[in-house]
């Protein structure tokens, strides 16, 4: 089995996370042993083919879609789906304390990182759209919530809330290319996952390079915002 | 040691990156550079902005690869921005604009832009095989051909580049049509027409159903086409299709190529697939004891 | 569970040998059949002895086999022996007869011979890229397809297919002439022109120079042209080309074909591919819960 | 590298080995790993390309050609051929002592195969047609020849002279096919290895095949006579 080919993945199980959000479990042995970041495209033969982080890795790995539309949609309810790859580079490993800035559902490809000990900062427009918040909560203490209505924790933007606290350690991002600029603009350090249209997914078409940086292939995290936004 | 001269322009190796592969934007035309393209070939690009054909347009092969791209570009007024950092960035780099259109008089206006933008040469794609009313279905007759390539030759004073398709009966009619209309040289080949069906889906992958092939599937038909073209045609001839290694490289200049275009082997091995090649080369010149020039067309001789 | 029938023939399985691997002695020919090919195409048989192209006649290339063979087989008159040997020895073996010739005449008094000699169908060889005056060189004008397949219709009871050369612009026009000249089926693809260099002593490897290029490579080419066949013509077509596994039949099938051609794929995985592929096949219809009929064109639906 | 690649040897040495035979010594990875019976296609850009046993196999290997027409012609005064294989299934290995049998070239294909306490029945037209007569001396102390006119050993076919002798062993054998019919006619059981016009050289274009026996790929070596005669 090569990442290039399409595996046929049957549903195993479905989890809503948040409002309009879904996890969907499954069976890939090439996903199973992915590293946390890396991406699959997903293709509903008839419809689109797309691309979605692993929010969940191992014997059994996990999808976790927000609804958007025509393809976010079916996919909350197909029974079988087409993937490939993962493909890309995740985030790089870290002895120390971790530091996870999420945007929405952005906190999908950061939630294989979630360990005992990090901080987790997670943004949305309101309570109901919070993704994963127990699992989080369960895993580690230190888990704080952003919400622009304020229906649940900080009100605001979950950057701003990042800088009132800064706490020690690597940080990793995921989320809107707004809040990561506003992360660059702060001078704040992180490696951060990137959003960015897909098509071929294997760092040939050019749809997704961003400042000359092949997301697809070279990304989706990248190292240091300034390779970006610099 | 590598150095050609193509149409009077020095390249300092034969490795030109092909059309189509991370250059719609200049900070990728940029990398290609870097990593030791000795030219970069523009996405093809056309009048107005498309959006190319939906998701999936890539699907891997046993041997290759497929797309169905369906060629997706900025348009003409838009690719000015790109052009103008690659001309600020690299003045020096070689630069080879490449065009589509339905018709003479679409290309002729493309060509000039591309002229104005500072390309070195045009090339015509006459040969894209997945997307209507384009490439090769404006390209598969010779009378059509060479009107085009003499059109865009009245307008344009920089080298002419034909990129010809092979899913025709004859690429040397093609080659002969190209050579009429006053192209400086000829392009071979464009990706073959195919399709995949993913078994447990029952689906064509590709979102246009057919696509066109590239990669090492079709490097024998590359090789033929060039083979075929240099032994009836006069001009010098980029060989595209299939080149990953150095012996491709060598392979494609035996048969008669001038330099070559490398596409699905960036997917293959990564940018550093450039200086790789090179290296390659290097070490069969060597081992051989050969310079490029001794093996121009040598497979033509007995 | 793989039976198929193709133009009132039953056969056990969809999988043929195709015309050209081990197929000019009797002997071959039934240990292809012991091997579970459900039917046995000849080699293409002409009017008189042909000895071939010279040596070398194969090139391996990365993906895929290129040969150059020229057409060589005993003659019709010769052949008589081989298929007396095939009727005694196996009055039930489906035997289709290929035959070449360079004019309709030639074709139909052929397809005579081989109708008298108890084949079951013929396979009209309109597409061997390498012998001069035959092959694709007659096979690649709609008109003259058309010609020759009526003729030989006129003078045969038995079903009559044509195989078709992909080395064409349009493959649904040879198809659609082949069903207007009245065929019963048609057999794609035969091989893709192609060549290869070796370039450690710089020459072409085949005598010949360029020969047809069979294998993995050219798998979604022969899927394509099935594809685009029974989209236009009501014909069953043997799907043909690449076939090594389960899968490409499934493929095939799905494409639209009504059986397979198996050739290169006995040379990668020995004569043991035909029951190997048919507990692939068995494999895959057991686990998607499938019958083959319900697969025969789902590619086509949408 | 595949055995189905062409590789550019360098001819490191020649050794006359009878009159009109000559062998021809080069390094070859492949060759190096090959079975005693197995054989290469040798091809001589311009001129033509047939099989050749390799009479040697070691870190430098050989093949030893008899000049029959324009191929072995050109071979005699080449200074790199270009060959593919091995090919072929060679000889079955033999714990025992084993009889040789060979008509003159036919010897190039036993050669690897000599040991010591060996038995080896060699036949030629003449005396100086007899190939690796002091190599073959040298390894076992059964050698024993034939000859058309007695000009060496005994005046007559090598089938007669093994069967005068009929020493105990497993028996192997090449040789032209009169050779090799004679053998079976007289029911003896034997290992041979076929002469046969080969072409493609990998099993599928019916130019090399006996009897339904693809010689090319299945053998040259057959293990049973009857195979092929029966
Ligand atoms: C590396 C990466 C990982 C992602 N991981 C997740 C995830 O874990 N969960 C999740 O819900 N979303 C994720 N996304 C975003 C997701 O791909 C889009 O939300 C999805 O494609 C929307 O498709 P749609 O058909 O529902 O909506 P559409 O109406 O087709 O599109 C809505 C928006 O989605 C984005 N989009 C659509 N197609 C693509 C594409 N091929 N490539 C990139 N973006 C596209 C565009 O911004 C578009 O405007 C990820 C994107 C990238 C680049
Ligand atoms: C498995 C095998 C192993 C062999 N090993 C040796 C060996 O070690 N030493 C040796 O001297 N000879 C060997 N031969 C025979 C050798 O291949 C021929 O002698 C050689 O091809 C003659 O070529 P030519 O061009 O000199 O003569 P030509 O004039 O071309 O032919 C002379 C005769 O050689 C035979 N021949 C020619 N081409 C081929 C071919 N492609 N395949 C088979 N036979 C052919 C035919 O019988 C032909 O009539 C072997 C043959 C086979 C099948
Ligand atoms: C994804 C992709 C996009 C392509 N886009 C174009 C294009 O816009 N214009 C063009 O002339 N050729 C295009 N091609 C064809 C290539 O330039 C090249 O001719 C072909 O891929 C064969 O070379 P390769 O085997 O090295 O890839 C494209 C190829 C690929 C794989
Ligand atoms: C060695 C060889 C000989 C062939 N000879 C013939 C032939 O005589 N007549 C014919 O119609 N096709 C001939 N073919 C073509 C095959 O029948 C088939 O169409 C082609 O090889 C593609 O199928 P494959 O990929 O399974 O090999 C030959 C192919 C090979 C490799
Ligand atoms: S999606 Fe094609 S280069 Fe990244
Ligand atoms: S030489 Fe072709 S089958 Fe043996």
């Amino acid at each position: 089995m090569r990442a290039g080919e399409y595996r046929r993945i049957r549903v195993l199980e479905r989890k809503r996370e948040a409002e309009d959000t879904e996890s969907i479990y499954f069976e890939d042995p090439l996903c199973s042993a992915a590293s946390p970041g890396q991406f699959v495209m997903v293709w509903l033969p008839g419809i689109d083919e797309f691309p979605m982080s692993l929010s969940r890795i191992g014997g059994v790995s996990s999808i976790t879609a927000l609804r958007k539309g025509k393809g976010t949609e079916a996919l909350l309810t197909a029974e079988d789906i087409s993937i490939r790859g993962p493909f890309g580079n995740g985030f790089s490993p870290s002895a120390g304390k971790k530091v996870l800035i999420a945007g929405g559902i952005g906190m999908a490809s950061l939630l294989p990182l979630v360990a005992e000990g990090d901080h987790v900062f997670l943004g949305a427009r309101s309570a109901e759209y919070l993704p994963f918040v127990d699992e989080i909560a369960g895993r580690c203490a230190h888990l704080r919530t952003a919400t622009d209505d304020g229906s649940m924790g900080f009100k605001g933007n979950v950057v701003d809330l990042f800088i009132s606290a800064r706490p020690e350690g690597h940080v990793y991002s995921c989320g809107p290319m707004g809040m990561l600029k506003t992360l660059h603009e702060h001078k704040i350090k992180a490696e951060a996952s990137l959003e960015s249209y897909m098509k071929c997914a294997i760092g040939i078409c050019d749809s997704c390079t961003i400042n000359g940086f092949i997301v697809c292939r070279e990304g989706p995290v990248v190292r240091d915002l300034d390779r970006i936004f610099g | 040691m590598l150095g050609v001269e193509l149409c009077g322009i020095r390249l300092d190796s034969p490795l030109i990156s092909a059309s189509g592969i991370l250059d719609e934007r200049a900070e990728s035309m940029l990398r290609l550079l870097e990593a030791g393209a000795s030219a970069v070939t523009t996405k093809s690009i056309g009048s107005g902005e498309r959006k190319g054909n939906d998701n999936p347009v890539i699907a891997e092969t046993e041997c290759g690869l497929l797309n169905g791209m369906g060629l997706p570009n900025p348009g003409i007024d838009a690719f000015a921005r790109e052009m103008e950092i690659m001309r600020n960035r690299r003045p020096d780099g070689v630069i080879i604009g490449s065009i589509f259109a339905s018709e003479a008089d679409g290309f002729a206006a493309l060509a000039r832009r591309m002229e104005d933008y500072g390309s070195s040469a045009i090339e015509l794609n006459l040969s894209c095989p997945n997307a209507r009313g384009f490439g090769d279905e404006v390209g598969s007759d010779p009378d059509t051909v060479l009107e085009i390539t003499r059109e865009v030759k009245r307008v344009t004073d920089i080298p002419v580049f034909v990129k010809l398709t092979p899913n025709v009966r004859s690429i040397v009619d093609l080659a002969k049509a190209c050579e009429e209309g006053g192209a400086d040289g000829i392009a071979a080949i464009n990706t073959v027409r195919g399709m995949k069906i993913d078994v447990e889906s029952f689906q064509p992958i590709l979102s246009c159903r057919i696509g066109g092939m590239s990669g090492p599937a079709i490097k024998p038909i590359g090789i033929r086409c060039v083979y075929e073209i240099t032994g009836e045609v006069d001009l010098p001839v980029i060989g595209i299709g299939g080149v990953l290694c150095g012996n491709d490289v060598v392979e494609y200049i035996m048969a008669g190529a001038s330099a070559v275009g490398v596409g699905s082997g960036i997917h293959y091995r990564g940018l550093k697939i450039f200086e790789d090649i090179k290296r390659e080369m290097l070490e069969f010149l060597e081992r051989k004891e050969l310079r490029l020039d001794d093996i121009v067309g040598i497979a033509h001789r007995r």
